[in-house]
């Protein structure tokens, strides 16, 4: 699925990770820790395809089987739920796209929501309408970095359940706090 | 280009201007009406060449860059759009020189190649303005290539801009000195063409040695750190 | 000198001046350069010591 | 086919976008009738008519400018272009898309600008109407690309007019020709030369510049 080999990245002449090796399959599950500000955000981007590592060569699965969540929700405030939706369903080309959107909206507590403003949404409910962005277009490689942190208790569960059923796809998960998601990891990768 | 080491590189500019000076002082003919002033031609048009020939040299490196990303294109890219705002301005005094004795002004819109310079040299600013913007890296690389692209673009079509303006906006009160250059002229102007060139791969590889030496120590005080 | 002699001249200087500015430009990189390596050599110095 | 679909979908936001924030649409409105205004008194009266036809030339570069600006400020505030690079669609459809609607809004201050230059100042021939839509057309290409390359800098409001305007100085002189000059055809084939050339440029080059990999 993907393969990266002594894969490294610097900013000019600051160095921000080095020698990395990965190897992911469906079912794997990378779980990289360290503080903030250690590299993680950007060896993600990196295996995200949305960074060009300085040197290594890496393999990635094709942009449509890849879903990446970072800090931001990646949404646009200024729509609806289901504007923003519909937009992803259609540039990633899912048939039964209004099932699927309602599906998930309704899945993470958005239904109700489905017409107002994101702008008007809590932090909390922003990073749900991101997780429905990611998961919209069945990915088969997800790269969730700090998933937990906006999320509010709620959020936080369904986030759980939704990556117990992804058991079948690969996974990248960033995180400073290992310990919610320690038994689903099948590689680790801490950085300093 | 790269075979070619720096010290022979710079032994050939030297000559090769040398003798070109020598050519136009005491071998080209005196132009009738223009006197000795003339002369200027010379210079002010080789380098308004090799501005030409850096800013295609940078616009191919970008190319290269975009289309098979080797190492080093984009700070080749870079020095040879350097260099060509380097001649770029040389071209404009000279011309402006030029104007001076020839019309009596400093600066000369109906010379369509000065205009020209002062598109290119505002373009070519932008260029540096763009790239101090962005922090360095894989994305400052593919934009700067890009809009060396446009650079190189924009020649051709405000060279035609500039003649179109000429029916509306500027009568032509001078003719554009263009002169016919007689057989030995057009020697010494090859001669001083070459010499130009060569001085342009001279500073190019110069100043491509010192950016490179800047990384290597940038990089050999990263490891010590 | 006539005028036509004199701008010809200052075109000409004004080109001979340009390029030997950037001489010295790179004069001065050179100058900065060898200071880095003298410094970058010390510090390995140093640490083979240490 | 699919290509045009992302084309639509993505303008259809961008238009939404504005339609909902309705920023950049009045404030090129009443940016480009202030302009005209301040042209009026700057000009002696029965000023030259290409004088005259510059002042609405100049008006319409930079009234494009400010929305220009404005483009990518949705992309930007919210990291969204990682969103829409990671989309496996052709990522030129996003410049299309963009282009399209800073059209949009172009046009519309231009339905309000030539009307009233022809009240201010002296009429308006067909041709500088045919003009004005062939310059939006390579204004919007250019504009849009170089605006999302200044988006990536830091000091961005500054690096657009310097990145843009001097390509926007052929667009002038084929706009103020087409409009002023009495065989004013050449212009106007000079204008679809323009869009034609750095258009297939930007279509082609849009994805490097928004994308690392």
């Amino acid at each position: 699925m993907l393969t990266a080999r002594n894969l490294s990245k610097r900013f000019g002449a600051k160095r921000v990770f080095e020698r990395v090796d990965v190897s992911l399959a469906a079912g794997n599950f990378l779980l990289v820790t360290g503080p903030n500000g250690s590299g993680k955000t950007t060896l993600l981007r990196v295996l995200a395809g949305l960074a060009a590592p300085t040197s290594g060569d890496l393999t990635l699965p094709d942009r449509a089987l890849v879903g990446y969540l970072g800090h931001e929700p990646l949404v646009y405030r200024e729509l609806t739920p289901l504007e923003n939706l519909q937009l992803f369903a259609c540039l990633y080309r899912i048939p039964e796209g209004a099932e699927r959107i309602g599906m998930l909206l309704e899945r993470f507590g958005l239904w109700e929501v489905r017409h107002q403003r994101v702008g008007t949404f809590s932090r909390g409910m922003q990073q749900r309408l991101g997780l429905c962005r990611v998961l919209l277009h069945e990915p088969q490689l997800l790269v969730l970095d700090e998933p937990f942190n906006a999320l509010d208790a709620a959020g936080a569960e369904l986030l759980d359940a939704t990556l117990d059923e992804l058991r079948d796809r690969a996974l990248i998960v960033a995180t400073h706090d290992p310990e919610r998601v320690e038994r689903l990891a099948t590689e680790r990768l801490a950085f300093a | 280009m790269k075979a070619i080491r720096l010290p022979q590189l710079a032994a050939a500019a030297t000559v090769a201007l040398g003798v070109s000076i020598a050519l136009i002082f005491f071998y080209a003919p005196i132009d009738g009406d223009q006197g000795l002033s003339q002369k200027i031609f010379y210079f002010h048009v080789p380098i308004a060449l090799t501005a030409y020939a850096c800013f295609a040299w940078g616009a191919w490196k970008a190319l290269l860059h975009l289309w098979k990303r080797p190492e080093g294109a984009d700070l080749e890219s870079y020095v040879a759009i350097h260099m060509g705002v380097i001649f770029g301005s040389l071209t404009l005094l000279t011309g402006s020189i030029w104007a001076k004795i020839s019309w009596g002004v400093w600066w000369a819109w109906s010379d369509n190649q000065l205009v020209l310079f002062l598109v290119l040299f505002l373009f070519y600013c932008a260029y540096f303005m763009l790239r101090y913007s962005v922090d360095p890296g894989p994305a400052r690389a593919n934009m700067c290539a890009v809009y060396a692209l446009f650079g190189v673009v924009l020649i051709p079509v405000s060279f035609l801009a500039i003649r179109l303006s000429r029916s509306f906006i500027h009568p032509v009160v001078f003719t554009s000195h263009g002169p016919q250059m007689t057989g030995s002229q057009f020697f010494v102007f090859c001669v001083a063409l070459v010499g130009m060139l060569t001085l342009f791969a001279a500073l190019y590889q110069i100043e491509l040695a010192g950016k490179r030496l800047d990384a290597h120590l940038r990089e050999l005080r990263e490891l010590l750190a | 000198m006539s005028p036509s002699e004199k701008y010809t001249a200052a075109a000409y200087l004004v080109v001979f001046v340009g390029v030997l500015a950037y001489v010295l430009i790179i004069a001065a990189k050179l100058q900065r350069l060898q200071r880095e390596v003298a410094d970058i050599l010390e510090r390995v110095r140093e640490r083979d010591r240490g | 086919m699919s290509y045009l679909s992302d084309i639509g979908a993505l303008t259809r936001k961008d238009l939404l976008l504005e339609l909902r924030a309705k920023e950049t649409v009045p404030a090129m409105l009443l940016f480009v009738l202030a302009a005209l205004t301040i042209f009026h008194f700057v000009t002696p009266t029965g000023g030259e008519r290409t004088a005259t036809l510059g002042l609405l030339w100049t008006a319409i570069i930079f009234t494009a400018l400010l929305g220009l600006t404005r483009a990518f400020v949705p992309e930007r505030e919210q990291g969204l272009m990682d969103a829409l690079v990671l989309a496996p669609c052709d990522r030129s459809a996003i410049w299309v898309a963009k282009s399209l609607a800073v059209l949009a809004f172009l046009g519309l201050a231009e339905a309000i600008a030539l009307p009233a230059f022809a009240l201010f100042f002296s009429g308006i021939g067909w041709r500088t109407v045919a003009a004005v839509a062939l310059a939006d057309v390579g204004i919007c290409a250019v504009g849009t690309l170089t605006g999302a390359m200044a988006v990536a800098g830091r000091a961005r409001e500054l690096i657009l007019p310097l990145l843009f305007l001097p390509l926007a100085i052929p667009v002038v002189v084929g706009g103020v020709g087409a409009s002023a000059a009495d065989h004013g055809g050449k212009y106007l084939a000079f204008l679809v030369l323009y869009d034609a050339a750095f258009g297939l440029l930007a279509w082609a080059s849009f994805e490097y510049v928004v994308s690392e990999t």
